[in-house]
């Protein structure tokens, strides 16, 4: 058994612990400490995503407790690339974090950093259904944490709106698997499985609500419509590196849609048809309704939580097919949405830091390094919309490429398309009002200075006081870090461009893996030396 | 039996949502701590009910002197996560509180609007 | 003996009954707060520590294995009825009577309750008091 | 015997029960909710017990003594709360 | 012998407390039972600085036989008053009770004492401390009652606690 | 060169300008020259294996998954193109450099420009449609940089947004054309699809892949009716124009015909749709450029005329008809792109492009004067000058084209359409250059340098010598593109004497028309002002607005930042999709028998569902509604004990009094109660919704309650390993801390966090705004006197070492009987706060010697380090171990690593609980509320002590 598979989780838990056992007072070993803990995490996992590469699914058994007795982790393709993902924007993030001298805006933030990755490692990694609610739990927790990490009346209303609705949700999760529990007599995923292939025919209607309460679960995590309602405050409201970060938590609930429903409920049981179902045309809301809020935001946060709101509504769309070809769509997708969103955040907040921490597309004067942030934006505005050259536009081309078998095809086709249209041109306006027009204030102001004229009032903003809940630039430990740290998220996705093809061949073999589940029950359930019976 | 606490689960759940639905953030915590008396007891009972069979283990009693422990295991992990939870929202609502000047759980207008300035 | 312990428990089960249902009914009967105070604070102790010894014989004679820890509830009952009933009476001197309704302390001062000297109120600059940090 | 003494006493504080909460819901200030609110506690104990002698089993100690000490310390805090607004001071 | 036991009345109270909830005498667990009535008085030491002077004996025995026999006879006698005396004729009484006792502990043995038996709560204390505020149930005569505590119970208090 | 190498090309010229830009515009611009001359050069090599026929491929796999791969192609069209783009680009790359002026970015400009060039190479030279679809939106994403150029111009960022819509719109129709073009052609290679003519035109998804595709080349070409953006692009920089609107970018959707003129065209649907687009557009943009007064949008309208005249030609699918539009694009390249720098350079000097303001510049500028003039006069169709060959040949096609049986509407047409194209191009000569100098421009006009009109000047020669000598100048390469674009071998023969026929009386009448309209203009144009029209660009504009108002209202609507909507909305989806997933399903009759209704069970019952009912009616007045928590949590605890769970009993009592003293602590700031501020209606609607999620919940667990297990389940194994694996005889316990220990790590975990993240926000709130806030906070309740009463000091000195001792009780027992570390825990926990309930934070912290931020590190890395401890033994994490230890005259002690766990639980949530608690009540003591240094406020003992000495307690 390797034990490596369980160092994405203990890492993160001793390097939280110690940080707040000896390192709380001074943030300078903090940050040294948490970020080599991120950077070593992400080795781990890149082994991990290494070791997984053979195809063959590893087990871990905790307690050294057979199955389905004890709780199992599961490394399989899926889990490891999703913890690569996750732990490659942890660390670029909270390099961000840094740089721009957010994490000393409040206490814990590289604890609850460390606690965040426990938690969604944790979740990545499990094969056990009710170990998936603990691990949701930690990284809600922490997520609650980090969300409300520089205080502020806005921000504080919001995370108490966020912790309700996500109380909710677990409740609902605890009816879910109790349910289940209560239908099947077991928790672990694999095993699962095996009882609801085995589930009497005529007894179908508690697995069946079960199964659907999960899922609303996971829509909840992944902000689906009508379920959504939780995440523009939430989002708009969270620090920028944090609502950053925040872009592989909606990834988790995904990941946990694409887990359960191929492996415990796949599609010749008694269930799945329902979940696609559903979940289509949810998807499509979605997708229509974060596309309305991009081209109707008047706030670059709300604009940039509802791009992630639409990223989601497409990702479910290609989800809800359930075939090889449309979870491989679907998970490259998911890199990219990851990594743009996160960016957009990032870059958000290079804007807020030099507006007085306010984003509201209005008429304000120039910010410092209008360029280079407006061309980040710009690039990550194409990514999102899923324009050309970059990953989006592969991604949609996929998506729509894998919805062709599909019944609703062409309503699919047309709400991708005409949505994505939206994103087009309110991307267009919200970059012009943020990076354009300041430039005509320059020239007014520029004008009545050579002619010697009194500086003009009529258009011209009212000067802001700073907010003291944003990091403003001017307290930034290293604006070039900032930009490093964005930019290498933009690399990303300009390499999720480039090595599209081994990247889809790498999702190809993923998807293979998830829909030959035999594999994976077998190494779970099959009788392990050692293990105690 | 049965009937009982499935009403009685029905009764908290219904009064916890209806708190929930409140405008003000102390009602809403009131409700999620209904709610979660509600699941606690939903939780147990995904294992049936027993009485009197308290999973300790007694002797070589025969397995069906006690009830399913599984259940309760699970109920207890979610009792102290809640606690956890609804003590982290207790403190956010009262630093809303402070922050805001009211304890209206819905978001003000200002964060969705703001004054001044046009945009194009 | 058999016998002589049934009724035993018995007696002391049906004295339990008796006084945890009156402790109970003073509570609704009884006209004002601090009369209201009286019955249960009372009459319960005595019900909940009769059921109590009920068990210890019930379990010592008839399970054969001897109970202690009904007399650390006992105890701890004991322990706290007072400290209740003090608190309580406090909060309702505080809510429904004034310095003129009640006695006298005989001392020279007041009750302190109703005090607003500063060493029992925080409000003034008492030396037993300090402000902190800053 | 006991049966019916068991019965008697279990009718006894089913009802002194519903007296307590009575109070709790009908009453004229906050004070005399927190005395009924403790009597319950009180009472729920003596069920407690009662059940405990009923089932034969020892098993509804711990649970008692917590009882106990849970009722002592809201009915405090309740009570320092309405003295005093802050309970921790 | 002192910083061993900083209270050693409770010391031997949690001893025996150890052994109530072991419920099953064993040297064993009386061994432990020592340990701990060192290890949680030096815990608690601080919270607890004063030690009170206590004396042990037959007239805390006493005193103790003398509650308990007070608390059975006046539980009677307040069940009748709820249960038939008509609210009407209810005549309920403040009284204040000065004290001689100093002790804190004493004076909450006493408060206590004056709660536990039927018919009197102990309420206030005065802002020195040197008066005891006691509500009575029924009292058509509270002189007789401060005197009736006074005698009772103060001045056995004040032979145990001096 | 390799064609991908030629496309690369600009994208790596385009790198150049932003790594030289401070080596100053001149190494920027020529380093983009020297890019784009490289390709061309490259390109031309090519010229011979064109011209022998064969066409250049190269194939770079990219994601063949979906057959996206990054394959060029150069024939005959792609050579055209590609000259076109690069040529004309090398000329405005260098009329760039003179044109801007010093403030502006250079570096950025000639960045987008040649990312435009390299993403309409890429275009002309892509041999797959997905490859060509990426170029294609990435000419919209530069062209509006380009034209959003002068940031501070509102009609630049307009005109770039507007550009970008309607381009953007074009693109995204196109993807699903192409996408199911390729789908009934079976690849995206252009190279295969041009030979699926069949299939595809017999395919039921013709029409809709014509019409998406065409979709994305009328936009891209300015056809009606989305010919409204270019005039507006027109804010753009005049190389920009002249660059874009011109010679290329426009010129895109033309192209895209031409390359699938094989596959789609010959189709009624082809003819009717692309030759009426082309001609209505071709008469539109004649008439309106006849009335604008800006020289650029003149020259915006007549492009947008001439655009539509080479659709129209492309529309007829004939093979002179595709001649016609292949020689005409060429034409149209030289004269249009000369007119443009013109019209900049009469900007640029004459300080306005007006026409109203300008005129008489023929002696002032007169080199400028000729280049205008001839590329008017080729633009007019005058002989013998290119643009006149081409007209010829477009209007000898109309003649003999019938449209729906009527003979002669084409040619009609497009005679009117000539004579307004002569019109204004006349116009534009007579009203910048002709008539008497005016008394003042806006600057004094003369001629530039020759920066800026050698390239125009370039081009006029290329103007008039393709007059000419046409077939020699352009013949092969007219070839060439039409060979490619018709799949034929054609035979052009270009001249300028075709003898008298239908299309020279036409042109004759036409001029002569023009020449009229010229000389009416005045009264014209009055007509035009007064005459009342629709215009596109208000229209677009009204829908984009529209569009994003009611976005706007729809998003603030919708998410309006209630909680309650997002909350009920959860409820109903959950009830609605439960309910079905439920009915859906195969139900068997519940088997499970009842258990009977005890009487105590009864008693609970009832006073849990009043104790509910009067939460619900009560809640407003909130201490009562927190003692009515209270009770719940009673009885619930009391009905886990009757089901047999006494563990949960214990844990769910004595956290819901660690609850309610942090509601408790909370409610101190907060209102004391809830205001009716809802509506019977509201109140009714949520009702009804808590109503249906009771019933839902309530029902699955009745059903639940009633079905049987279908299988086994797993915790059998629990209850039989427990004792002989586990070590414990509390199987709950042994669960908790062994069987599944891993869950309960991560719960501490969580409530550790939970500490964590209190504390935190505590801290923040103690600074800043907030805490000044904090120190003005008035309380708004009376408070009594005796802070710290003595009895309950006293009774607490007692009571907490008992608790401590029963919660080490209860811990160490917690294995074999109810308890263990969470509850222990909690016990502590309860204890410590009523030591400080009764002497005070101040007091009881400082005897406080372990931090509590301490207690829960320690506790979350005991028991990690539990877990990990297993390792050494080579066995997973948490992996227990225990056995029973007998020491003399001591208790008899399992001692399992579990315990070792478990101690791990205890210390974290000892910690977390107090550093919550301790958290809030700090708050309080920042709003100013002073500290005791006494355990109790009444000390009647002190009085015997010497006065004015503080008793005890240093400093805090
Ligand atoms: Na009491
Ligand atoms: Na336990």
């Amino acid at each position: 058994m390797n034990h490596f598979i369980i160092a994405p989780v203990v890492l993160p838990a001793l390097i939280g612990g110690l940080i707040i056992l000896w390192m709380r007072h001074d943030m300078l070993l903090q940050r040294v400490f948490s970020t080599a803990g991120s950077a070593i995490l992400l080795g781990v996992a890149l082994y991990l995503a290494y070791y997984a590469s053979s195809g063959e699914v590893f087990v871990y058994r905790l307690g050294n407790w057979q199955a389905p007795f004890g709780i199992v982790l599961m490394l399989d393709r899926l889990a490891a690339l999703m913890l690569v993902l996750a732990a490659f924007l942890a660390l670029i993030v909270q390099l961000y974090a840094i740089g721009s001298g957010w994490d000393r805006k409040g206490w814990h933030f590289h604890a609850l950093w460390q606690f965040q990755m426990m938690g969604v490692m944790g979740a990545f990694l499990t094969g056990d259904a009710f170990n998936l609610f603990v691990f949701f739990e930690v990284l809600l927790i922490a997520s609650y944490g980090l969300m409300i990490h520089g205080g502020g009346g806005l921000r504080l209303r919001a995370g108490v709106q966020y912790v309700i609705i996500n109380l909710l949700g677990s409740t609902l999760f605890l009816a879910a698997l109790g349910t289940l529990y209560a239908v099947t007599g077991t928790l672990n995923m694999a095993d699962l499985a095996i009882k609801v292939a085995e589930m009497p025919a005529q007894d179908t209607a508690l697995l069946r609500t079960g199964a659907v309460l999960l899922m609303l679960v996971f829509a909840i995590k992944a902000a689906l419509v009508p379920l959504h309602f939780w995440l523009p405050s939430t989002y708009a409201n969270a620090p920028g590196p944090v609502a950053a970060l925040f872009a592989i938590m909606s990834k988790v609930g995904i990941y946990a849609i694409i887990r359960f429903y191929t492996l415990v409920f796949p599609g010749d049981s008694l269930v799945e048809h329902l979940i696609a179902d559903m979940l289509l045309p949810a998807a499509l809301i979605t997708l229509v309704i974060g596309q309305i809020g991009v081209l109707g935001g008047r706030h670059l946060g709300r604009v940039a939580a509802m791009s992630a709101v639409a990223s989601i509504g497409t990702l479910v769309i290609a989800v809800s097919m359930f075939t090889p070809a449309s979870i491989s769509a679907a998970l490259y997708y998911t890199i990219h949405s990851t990594l743009s969103a996160a960016a957009l955040f990032l870059i958000a907040d290079m804007v807020a830091a030099r507006r007085n921490g306010e984003l509201w597309l209005t008429l304000r004067p120039k910010i410092r390094n209008s360029g280079l942030i407006a061309a980040m934006f710009f690039m990550t505005a194409i990514a999102i919309a899923g324009m050309p050259p970059l990953s989006g536009f592969i991604g949609k081309l996929l998506i729509l490429d894998v919805t062709r078998p599909d019944a609703w095809w062409i309503g699919i086709w047309s709400t991708i398309l005409i949505t994505s249209l939206f994103a087009i041109v309110g991307f267009g306006r919200a970059g012009s009002t943020l990076f354009w027009l300041p430039f005509q204030l320059q020239r007014i102001e520029q004008q009545a200075k050579a002619e010697g004229k009194p500086r003009p009032t009529g258009p011209i903003p009212p000067k802001l006081e700073p907010d003291e809940h944003v990091q403003d630039i001017g307290d930034a430990v290293s604006p070039g870090l900032t930009f490093v740290a964005t930019g290498a998220l933009l690399a990303g996705l300009v390499l999720l461009t480039i090595f599209a093809r081994p990247a889809l061949n790498m999702t190809d073999a993923i998807a293979d893996q998830l829909f030959d589940t035999a594999p994976y029950v077998n190494s779970v359930l099959i009788e392990q030396e050692g293990a105690r019976q | 039996m049965e009937a009982l606490v499935a009403i009685a689960i029905g009764a908290m759940t219904a009064a916890g949502i209806y708190l929930v639905l409140r405008l003000r953030t102390f009602p809403t915590v009131i409700g999620m701590t209904m709610l979660s008396y509600a699941i606690n007891l939903f939780l147990v009972a995904t294992g049936r009910l027993a009485i009197d069979k308290p999973p300790i283990l007694h002797g070589h009693a025969p397995l069906t002197d006690y009830t399913d422990p599984l259940p309760q295991a699970l109920t207890l992990t979610a009792i102290v996560i809640s606690f956890g939870m609804t003590a982290v929202v207790v403190l956010l609502a009262l630093g809303a509180y402070i922050e805001g000047g009211d304890d209206y759980i819905d978001m003000p207008d200002s964060d969705r609007r703001e004054t001044g300035g046009d945009s194009e | 003996m058999d016998l002589f312990f049934e009724i035993l428990v018995t007696a002391l089960l049906v004295i339990s009954g008796i006084f945890g249902f009156v402790g109970s009914y003073g509570l609704v009967k009884l006209p004002e707060p601090m009369t209201r105070l009286h019955a249960p604070t009372k009459a319960a102790t005595l019900g909940v520590g009769s059921v109590l010894i009920a068990s210890m014989i019930y379990f010592a004679w008839f399970n054969g294995h001897v109970s202690w820890h009904e007399l650390l509830i006992t105890l701890f009952i004991f322990l706290t009825a007072p400290v209740t009933g003090l608190m309580i009476a406090k909060a309702n001197i505080f809510r429904h009577w004034s310095k003129e309704e009640l006695p006298p302390t005989g001392a020279g001062t007041g009750w302190a309750t109703l005090s607003d000297a500063p060493s029992l109120m925080d409000d003034g600059a008492d030396s037993r008091l300090k402000h902190e940090g800053d | 015997m006991i049966e019916y003494a068991l019965l008697f006493a279990f009718g006894c504080y089913g009802i002194a029960l519903l007296f307590n909460l009575y109070r709790v819901v009908v009453a004229p200030g906050v004070p005399d909710r927190i005395l009924a609110l403790d009597t319950m506690a009180i009472n729920m104990i003596a069920l407690l017990t009662l059940f405990g002698i009923r089932q034969g089993s020892a098993m509804y100690f711990e649970a008692t003594l917590l009882f106990a000490m849970v009722g002592f310390v809201s009915t405090v805090a309740y009570a320092k709360f309405m003295l005093r607004g802050n309970i921790i001071e | 012998m002192r910083r061993l036991f900083p209270h050693p009345y409770l010391s031997v109270l949690l001893v025996i407390i150890w052994l109530l909830l072991v419920n099953d005498f064993r040297w064993g667990s009386l061994v432990f039972g020592l340990i701990l009535s060192i290890l949680i008085p030096a815990f608690i030491a601080p919270y607890w600085p004063q030690r009170p002077t206590l004396r042990f004996g037959w007239k805390l025995i006493a005193y103790f036989l003398l509650v308990i026999w007070d608390i059975i006879v006046a539980n009677i006698e307040v069940a009748k008053i709820v249960l038939f005396k008509s609210n009407r004729d209810l005549k309920p009484a403040w009284i204040a009770i000065p004290l001689e006792l100093r002790s804190p502990e004493a004076i909450s043995v006493l408060a206590g004492t004056i709660t536990l038996t039927p018919g009197t709560v102990s309420c206030d204390l005065s802002e020195c401390g040197h008066a005891l505020l006691v509500h009575c149930l029924h009292a058509p005569d509270p002189d007789s009652v401060v005197v009736d505590i006074k005698s009772r119970y103060e001045a056995r208090l004040m032979e145990i606690f001096s | 060169m390799s064609p991908a190498l030629i496309a690369v090309l600009p994208f790596l010229g385009a790198l150049l300008p932003g790594l030289l830009i401070r080596s100053g515009r001149n190494v920027a611009a020529s380093a983009c020259a020297t890019a784009t001359a490289l390709a061309l050069i490259g390109l031309c090599l090519h010229i011979p294996t064109v011209m022998a026929g064969g066409v250049v491929t190269a194939d770079i796999t990219w994601l063949p998954q979906i057959g996206l791969n990054a394959s060029f192609r150069i024939d005959g069209l792609s050579l055209l193109f590609g000259i076109l783009i690069l040529g004309i680009g090398l000329l405005i790359i260098l009329y760039a450099r003179y044109y801007l002026s010093k403030e502006d970015p250079v570096g950025q400009f000639y960045t987008y420009l040649m990312l435009f060039q390299g993403a309409m190479v890429g275009i002309v030279l892509s041999d797959n449609i997905l490859l060509l679809l990426i170029f294609w939106e990435l000419t919209s994403l530069s062209s509006f940089l380009l034209i959003g150029y002068w940031k501070h111009l509102p009609e630049g960022r307009q005109g770039a947004r507007m550009a970008l819509t309607v381009t953007g719109m074009g693109g995204l129709a196109m993807i699903a054309g192409m996408l199911i073009l390729g789908n009934i052609a079976g690849s995206y290679n252009i190279g295969e699809i041009l030979q699926a003519k069949e299939a595809i035109q017999a395919s039921p998804y013709y029409l809709p892949a014509l019409l998406l595709i065409l979709c994305g080349a009328f936009t891209k070409s300015a056809q009606f009716p989305f010919h409204f953006w270019l005039p507006h692009a027109m804010a753009a920089p005049t190389p920009v124009s002249a660059y874009l609107h011109s010679a290329t970018m426009v010129k895109a959707g033309l192209f895209l015909m031409a390359r699938l003129w094989p596959v789609l065209s010959g189709t009624p649907e082809w003819f009717y749709i692309v030759a009426t687009t082309g001609l209505l557009t071709m008469l539109i943009g004649a008439v309106i450029a006849l009335f604008k007064d800006d020289l650029k949008a003149i020259l915006a309208f007549s492009t947008v005329s001439h655009l539509g005249m080479v659709t129209m030609l492309l529309g007829l699918g004939t093979e002179a008809g595709a001649i016609a539009a292949v020689f005409h694009i060429i034409n149209h390249a030289t004269f249009k792109a000369a007119l443009f720098m013109t019209a900049g350079i009469v900007d640029h000097e004459a300080g306005t492009r007006s026409v109203r303001l300008l005129g008489g510049l023929r002696k002032l500028m007169p080199i400028t004067f000729t280049i205008g003039t001839i590329a008017a006069l080729s633009m007019a169709g005058i002989p013998p000058l290119n643009g006149f060959m081409s007209k010829e040949m477009m209007l000898e096609e109309v003649a003999h084209t019938v449209w729906g049986g009527y003979a002669n509407l084409f040619l009609i047409v497009a005679a009117v359409a000539a004579t307004f194209s002569v019109g204004y191009s006349f116009r534009f000569i007579v009203q910048v250059f002709l008539g008497p100098e005016r008394r003042e421009y806006p600057h004094h006009p003369h001629d530039p340098g020759p920066g800026l009109w050698l390239s125009p000047a370039f081009l006029i020669v290329l103007v008039v010598l393709i007059g000419l000598m046409p077939m020699t100048m352009v013949g092969w390469l007219v070839t060439a593109s039409a060979d490619a674009v018709t799949g034929l071998h054609t035979h052009p023969h270009l001249a300028l004497w075709h003898g008298v026929n239908t299309a020279l009386i036409t042109s004759g009448i036409a001029t002569l028309g023009g020449a009229l309209l010229v000389f009416f203009h005045r009264p014209l144009q009055e007509l035009w002002d007064d005459a009342p029209r629709p215009e596109a660009k208000s229209i677009f504009d009204a829908i984009i607005r529209r569009a994003a108002r009611w976005s706007q209202v729809t998003n603030d609507m919708l998410h309006d930042g209630r909680l309650a909507r997002g909350a009920s909305m959860m409820a109903i989806t959950i009830v609605m999709a439960g309910t079905f997933a439920w009915a859906t399903g195969a139900t068997s009759p519940m088997s499970r028998e009842m258990l009977p209704i005890e009487p105590v069970a009864l008693i609970g019952f009832v006073l849990l569902i009043v104790a509910t009912g009067c939460m619900v009616a009560f809640h407003r007045n909130r201490l009562l509604a927190l003692v009515l928590i209270g009770i719940v949590g009673l009885i619930v605890s009391c009905g886990f004990i009757y089901v047999s769970a006494p563990d949960l009993a214990l844990t769910q009592i004595s956290v819901e009094v660690a609850t309610v003293m942090l509601m408790l602590l909370a409610l101190n700031f907060l209102p004391k109660r809830t205001w009716v501020e809802t509506g019977n209606l509201r109140r009714g609607a949520d009702a009804l919704i808590a109503t249906a999620v009771g019933l839902g919940f309530g029902g699955l667990a009745y059903a639940i309650m009633r079905s049987d297990f279908a299988f086994e389940t797993i915790s059998k194994y629990h209850l039989e390993n427990s004792h002989s694996l586990g070590g414990g005889d509390n199987v709950v316990n042994v669960i908790l801390v062994d069987f599944r220990g891993y869950d309960t790590f991560g719960e501490i975990t969580v409530l550790g966090i939970a500490a964590l993240v209190i504390y935190a926000m505590t801290e923040t709130l103690l600074k800043g705004k907030s805490s000044r806030r904090l120190a003005n906070w008035r309380r708004d309740q009376r408070r009594a006197g005796d802070r710290h009463p003595l009895l309950l000091v006293v009774a607490t000195r007692l009571i907490l070492p008992i608790s401590l001792t029963v919660g080490l009780f209860i811990f160490l027992r917690g294995h074999n009987q109810p308890g263990g570390g969470f509850i222990a825990g909690l016990i502590v926990a309860i204890s410590l706060l009523m030591q400080y309930m009764a002497s005070g934070f101040a007091w009881a912290q400082e005897r406080q010697r372990v931090p509590f931020h301490a207690m829960i590190g320690a506790g979350v890395v005991v028991a990690a380090a539990t877990g990990i401890g297993a390792w050494l033994w080579g066995l997973p994490f948490l992996t227990s171990n225990y056995g029973y230890v007998k020491l003399p005259f001591l208790e008899e002690f399992e001692l399992a690593t579990a315990m070792a766990f478990d101690l791990g639980v205890f210390l974290c949530v000892l910690g977390a609980v107090m550093l919550a608690l301790n958290s809030l009540s700090r708050i309080s003591r920042r709003a100013g509320e002073p500290v005791n240094v006494e355990p109790m406020d009444i000390d009647p003992s002190r009085d015997d002590e010497p006065a004015g000495e503080p008793a005890h307690g240093g400093a805090v």
